[in-house]
């Protein structure tokens, strides 16, 4: 049954190619629903695949599928082929499975749009990308993957192209993005001068036998993980997630929850015995830059109003905290909270795309409120979502987060008091946006209070704006950037009518809302604490590790602490949010810090290094281009005209003359031969 | 036997390649090459390529220069050519120096190697006539060069549908031809044929 | 007087020489077609005079296939001389230089 | 099966002298055949057309063509002032040799039955035809080619429009059908398995179905090369119903309108020389040539193959003349059309089958299968081409009208 590997990217791929065809004769909903079924049936193979890989026993589940040779180049010969073991058959798993439900959502979501066929089209393409990316048996087919998703993202995120800030944040991404790839080629390189070649195989097997030096895999753990902060936004490279809200909202969920994101995880525990092989402190900046993440990116979501907004820092900071797991060599808690957070965080943005459909379009939590009367399945799973994330048991979150937390402990603690820092953020920005939205009253009529327009625009467009200034990174010429000169939230004042009333949204978008709340409430189970026996995901994952996953060294006291620990933290944040924003005991404005509503100022750090010397730089490299190398070339052009020119007298246009100079050809080349012959 | 044949064959082609070179008249040069022609099928047949000379005839006789006739008379371009004149400068005299320096080579070419053409004898024996020339030919054709027979199949394909387009086209650009619409007719039906 | 290969390809080199020639000499697109018949024969004739005296029958194809393709060359150049010749009637080959440079 | 065995054992003088006197029986039987031949039209159309025809001329006006002939030969010599009076003088030649060389490669006679269609003359073996080149058929296709000139330059040295017009005319035909003409020549060339006329001959001599029906290539092509070869050759030789060249409504004469006196005459000639030849080429290729039962003393077994070889011919003979007194005239378009899209594709398609079938014996397949399965090609290619063609003739129509 593992030989099916290949139908898993194949399907989506096939779906691709028959939209790309026959997309717009399909039409609404047809190209949907072939998108879907495309996705549909990828994830049936992927189940496939599963019960086969089960079937063996646990030492055997590893397997190569090679299709063909793939660049045959000298001493470089990449195949084209899949790996099937359980880290990259658990990712395909939620992949597909999270991928169809969005899919599926899409289509009610995207009624209506004139792109719609053309929306399936990229998201096939996408999950395509990430199939290939987590299957690829060798780094090369990985990158082909990465490179897939970021074009992919690049283009969903800017779907409505039309609007400025779209493209712009779509531009973001990607030139955001191309930093984290110079890693990953950078890495490449590495491990090809290294062992030779590409593929996990040789890598795993060279990195576990101890083959790689302390300094190489040192260097090339590092610059993966340079590309894995790039694609998974960490913290400095984090600026371009938030902006990718742009998006239209599935695309916020496939890209945030389930799959782009979690591709720099994935890289990094799929390359855990180099990890291991590295030195020891190499662990310890990926713990840190994960925990630095997680405060970071919580703090900034605490300030925010854009509901989309709140969830997508949320993400950054979850990414942050599967980092620090992998820092803390908790792999199997890493890809466990890879997979919870799929589950609770693609239904959160379900969630709120289903708000925003509601709300005609309007993102502003403080025109929201009372919501819960009028999207009852809406609300229902989305409060099942916060709850997952809060860390409250026994939903998924709790038992991922605890993991983590525990390893966290294990390792270093104060990477343990900083994550559990993090996670009272999380319970209390959640439960923010929960009461925010759903509790309390309506207030989709009232006007933005007097002096909140003014910060709003600021906090609100402070990551569009810079959005801006990046636009200048790529376009040194503009040098200003036009900013956003009108709120978004004032033109959509008018875009409400007065008898308006939100209504849930269709069965296709309701119905993932449903599908996706089951694991988010029980997907936990996967991985129990309580006794070794319950540890399947980890039994299951122990292959892909190597035996490379940390080891407890406290006892079962330090495990009650830490996950009653936990409780008490999800605990205090969602009481403290009820208490500030449900009962108006306390003033929010301690909570909505300057600061935090700019985001820590990171983004427009960037745009004025970017804008000051950066485009000293530009215009260094611009001069030099010019100058250079056009004039190289241009030299070499005019030389040419300039010898063209002097034989053109040559062309005479009588074809007797060139039959002459043929004949007098063909005597030199005779006489030629004849001394040959001679000699 | 042999040499009369190929004295009479030979005088026969070279006249008629003078003729062709030499007749201002294009219609007298189409004779002329005529002649060539079937001196060379009988150089042909003095060679045992029995099939060859009648291809030969069929396809440059009967065909080609049909061709070129019904172009002479259709377009009336029959014009005497005056060959007094040469409008390029020196044309003329280089020419001929070109010309009787290849010549020049290849005689010298021949002459360091009469006789003795290289390569490795086959077992194709046309004098002693063992096996016809058409069946080993054909044998050849059909199985060594099979490929290049479609090949040429395909280029004469092509080359019809270009000439019946090129010639098309003309038509419609140009509808005050002064060719009478049945002749016109002929010649379209003519360039199918070849 | 024994007639031996020599004998042919001497004359094909003569036919091949005139066709060259007239092919030079003369302005008539026609009369320039002609000549690169004679030259196209001359190597026929050299190619069958070969033929016999290495006893391969394949140089006998390669005329085979030289007639085939002289009748298809010979079908489009002369279509292009007779659309040429709609549109200009009586231009000569030096007349037709709107391709100098 | 080389050729004539005659030339195998060297060349002497009494090769030479058979093969002067084969030469000289050849031109003798074939001017006599002319001479007949014309007298033989003018009564034939005279009978059928209910009238006397020549009848002063000898006994039954058969000296009428030799005194037709003499008159021409007094005749004054015209050539017309804007004539290229060499070329002028030149076409009639051009037409009449061809007309005679196609005739040498025809069998005459010879026991086929017993002795392979070997004869004994001084004692020595030869073939009763002329000559038996190994190309043999291909000189017929050479030499109808070669006629064309004979046609095309008639006309254009004549310096005069009509006959102009009439040999443009009589050349497309000829090269129209000449197409025809040899993709049924070579349908027989697949049955026979040979090129030389002896050896098409020679392999029709046999025994043939349920003992009487005769082994010709008239059934074993399937009929429909003998009928597109039948059609193609009228038009070749430019007789009733394809005698545009000489439609004297359109032409006045066709492409010898300004000839006169004996030039004529040798058109006239050609023509018939043309006729005969091609009738006795048809009963070489498809009626078994000389070939037939040899029975009765001995002396009657030289004797009966040149029997039945004329009764062969004088039956495509009558047929020609019977032709040329009931058929209409054919439009310009109409044979145009004809030759081009019928006789072409249907010969080619036909070509293919047979080449099927002889592949299908190689390989054993089952007849009646390969036999079904072409027949559907070819009635499927055969539908693609009508709709074509339909497709084609709106749109001109189209074109016209706007």
């Amino acid at each position: 049954m593992l030989e099916l590997v290949w139908l898993i990217p194949a399907l989506p791929l096939a779906g691709f190619l028959l939209l790309v065809v026959f997309g717009r004769r399909l039409g609404e909903p047809g190209a949907g629903w072939l998108a879907t079924a495309a996705m549909g049936g990828s994830f049936a193979a992927t189940l496939v695949v599963f019960l086969g890989l089960i079937d063996r026993p646990g030492d055997d589940r590893f397997f190569t599928q090679t299709l063909f040779e793939w660049v045959p180049s000298g001493d470089l010969s990449v195949d084209a082929g899949f790996l099937v073991d359980p880290l990259s058959i658990s990712f395909a798993l939620f992949i597909t499975g999270v991928a169809t439900l969005i899919h599926l959502y899409s289509i009610g979501y995207m009624h209506g749009d004139p792109n719609f066929s053309k929306f399936f089209i990229y998201l096939n393409l996408f999950a395509f990308s990430m199939l290939l990316l987590v299957l690829g048996d060798n780094l090369l087919l990985t990158f082909l993957g990465w490179e897939g998703v970021g074009t992919c993202s690049y283009l969903l995120i800017s779907f409505w192209f039309t609007d400025k800030n779209n493209a712009s944040a779509g531009k973001k991404a990607f030139v955001t993005n191309r930093i984290g790839d110079w890693g990953f080629m950078v890495a490449m390189f590495l491990v090809f001068v290294t062992i030779g070649s590409l593929s996990y195989v040789d890598l795993l097997g060279a990195a576990d036998g101890g083959q790689i030096a302390a300094v190489t895999a040192t260097g090339i753990v590092l610059l993966l993980l340079v590309g894995a902060i790039g694609k998974s936004a960490q913290v400095p490279l984090f600026v371009w997630l938030p902006d990718a809200m742009a998006g239209p909202t599935p695309v916020s969920a496939l890209i945030h929850a389930a799959t782009m994101v979690t591709a720099g995880v994935y890289l990094l525990v799929r390359v855990n015995p180099v990890i291991a092989s590295s030195f020891g402190w190499t662990p310890d900046v990926i713990a840190w830059v994960g925990v630095i993440t997680a405060l970071v990116a919580a703090t900034i979501a605490l300030a925010q109003n854009d509901i989309k907004k709140v969830l997508a820092y949320s993400t950054v900071s979850q990414l942050g905290f599967m980092f620090f797991a992998i820092g803390s060599g908790a792999y199997v808690a890493a890809v466990f909270h890879v997979i919870t957070h799929a589950f609770f965080k693609a239904l959160l943005f379900l969630g709120s795309g289903s708000v925003i459909h509601a709300m005609h379009e309007e993102q502003d939590m403080r025109r929201m409120g009372g919501l819960r009367k009028f999207l009852p399945i809406t609300s229902v799973t989305f409060i099942i979502g916060w709850l997952a994330i809060a860390g409250v048991p026994p939903f998924a979150g709790f038992w991922s987060k605890d993991e983590i937390l525990l390893y966290a402990w294990n390792n270093n603690v104060a990477i343990w008091a900083a994550g559990s820092l993090a996670a009272l953020l999380t319970a209390f920005y959640m439960s923010r946006q929960v009461f925010m939205v759903f509790f309390g009253e309506s207030r989709w009529h009232e006007p933005i209070p007097a002096e909140v327009p003014a910060a709003a625009a600021v906090a609100d467009d402070a990551t569009s704006e810079a959005g801006g200034n990046e636009d200048a990174e790529v376009d040194p010429e503009t040098g200003d950037a036009e900013p956003a000169d009108v709120p978004d939230h004032a033109e959509r004042e008018h875009a409400l009518p007065a008898d308006f009333t939100p209504h849930e949204s269709p069965w296709t978008m309701t119905l993932p809302l449903v599908v996706l709340a089951v694991p988010a409430v029980i997907a936990g189970g996967l991985n129990l604490p309580f006794t070794k026996d319950l540890h399947f995901f980890e039994h299951f994952l122990e292959p892909s590790l190597f035996g490379n996953e940390a080891v407890l060294t406290g006892g079962a006291g330090t495990k009650w602490f830490v996950a009653g620990a936990s409780i008490v933290i999800a605990l205090v944040g969602i009481l403290a949010a009820a208490a500030v924003y449900l009962k108006r005991r306390l003033s929010p404005e301690p909570f909505e810090q300057k600061a935090f509503a700019e985001g820590w100022w990171i983004d427009s750090t960037f745009a004025r290094l970017v804008g000051g010397p950066g485009t000293a730089v530009f215009n260094a490299a611009d001069w030099f281009d010019r100058t250079i190398i056009d004039g190289t070339v241009n030299g070499v052009a005019s030389g040419v005209r300039a010898g063209g020119t002097a034989l053109r007298v040559l062309q005479t246009g009588l074809a007797r003359t060139y039959a002459l100079s043929i004949v007098v050809g063909a005597v030199l080349i005779a006489a030629w031969f004849l001394t040959r012959a001679s000699l | 036997m042999e040499t009369f044949v190929f004295l009479v064959g030979a005088a026969v082609i070279l006249a008629g390649a003078l003729g062709v070179v030499l007749s201002a008249s294009a219609t007298r040069a189409a004779l002329s090459l005529i002649g060539t022609l079937f001196g060379i099928a009988v150089l042909f047949v003095a060679q045992e390529a029995h099939f060859l000379a009648a291809v030969q005839v069929i396809v440059y006789a009967g065909a080609i220069v049909v061709l070129f006739l019904f172009v002479l008379m259709l377009l009336g371009v029959d014009t005497t050519e005056d060959l007094s004149i040469e409008p390029i400068t020196a044309q003329r005299p280089a020419a001929i120096v070109a010309g009787l320096a290849f010549f020049g080579m290849v005689m010298l070419a021949l002459s360091a190697g009469a006789d003795s053409v290289t390569g490795m004898p086959g077992a194709f024996d046309p004098v002693a006539g063992t096996v016809p020339d058409i069946v080993a030919l054909g044998r050849s054709i059909f199985t060594t060069h099979v490929f290049a027979l479609e090949a040429t199949a395909l280029l004469l394909t092509i080359a019809v549908v270009g000439a019946v387009v090129l010639v098309r086209k003309a038509e419609t650009i140009d509808p005050d031809d002064d060719i009478s619409p049945q002749l016109q007719d002929a010649s379209t039906e003519d360039g199918e044929e070849a | 007087m024994v007639v031996t290969g020599t004998w042919y390809l001497v004359l094909s080199a003569m036919l091949f020489t005139i066709g060259g020639v007239g092919l030079l000499v003369r302005r008539n697109p026609l009369v320039m077609f002609m000549c690169i018949e004679l030259m196209l024969n001359a190597v026929n004739l050299s190619f069958v005079t070969f033929a016999r005296m290495l006893g391969d029958v394949d140089g006998q194809a390669v005329v085979f296939f030289v007639l085939v393709v002289a009748a298809a060359e010979v079908v489009v150049g002369l279509a292009i001389i007779v659309a040429i010749m709609r549109r200009r009637p009586r231009a000569t080959a030096d007349d037709l230089a709107l391709l100098k440079g | 099966m080389l050729g004539d065995p005659l030339l195998s054992g060297g060349i002497g003088l009494e090769e030479v002298l058979i093969v002067l006197v084969k030469a000289g029986v050849a031109f003798g039987v074939m001017l006599l055949a002319v001479i007949l031949m014309i007298w033989f039209e003018r009564k034939v159309i005279s009978d059928l057309q209910n009238r006397v025809g020549p009848n002063q001329a000898g006994p039954f006006g058969l000296l009428q063509t030799i005194a037709d002939g003499i008159k021409l030969i007094f005749k004054e010599d015209l050539i017309p002032n804007r004539a290229d009076r060499w070329v002028f003088a030149l076409a009639p030649f051009l037409l009449l040799v061809p007309a005679f060389v196609s005739f040498g490669i025809v069998p005459l006679g010879g026991d086929f039955q017993d002795n392979g269609g070997v004869v004994s003359w001084f004692g020595r073996d030869t073939y009763l035809q002329l000559a038996d080149p190994p190309i043999g058929i291909l000189v017929l296709l050479a030499m109808s080619s070669i006629g064309v000139y004979g046609m095309m330059l008639a006309g254009w040295s004549s310096g005069s429009k009509y006959p102009l017009l009439g040999s443009v005319r009589a050349s497309a035909q000829a090269i129209s059908y000449e197409a025809a003409l040899g993709l049924s020549l070579v349908s027989v060339i697949i049955v026979s398995g040979s090129l030389s006329t002896h050896d098409i001959v020679a392999s029709q001599a046999g025994e043939g179905f349920f003992g009487f029906v005769p082994n010709w290539n008239l059934l074993l092509t399937g009929v429909v090369p003998f009928v597109i070869f039948l059609l193609a050759a009228a038009a070749e030789l430019n007789r009733a119903p394809f005698d545009l060249v000489e439609a004297e409504q359109e032409l006045v004469g066709g492409f010898h309108t300004e000839y006169s006196s004996i030039r004529f005459g040798h058109f006239y000639l050609a023509e018939y020389m043309n006729l005969i030849t091609m009738s006795a080429i048809m009963v070489t290729l498809f009626l078994g040539g000389p070939a037939g039962p040899i029975f009765g003393p001995g002396f009657l077994h030289p004797v009966l193959p040149v029997v039945w070889f004329f009764l062969k011919v004088m039956l495509f003979l009558f047929a020609a003349v019977w032709a040329r007194a009931t058929v209409p005239r054919f439009r310009y378009d109409q044979l145009m059309g004809l030759g081009w899209k019928v006789l072409i594709p249907l010969s080619l398609g036909w070509l293919l089958l047979l080449a099927t079938v002889r592949v299908g014996d190689d390989q054993g397949w089952n007849y009646l299968v390969v036999v079904a399965v072409c027949m559907g090609v070819l009635v499927g290619a055969a539908a693609l081409m009508a709709a074509a063609l339909s497709s084609a003739h709106k749109d001109r129509i189209a074109e016209e009208v706007s």
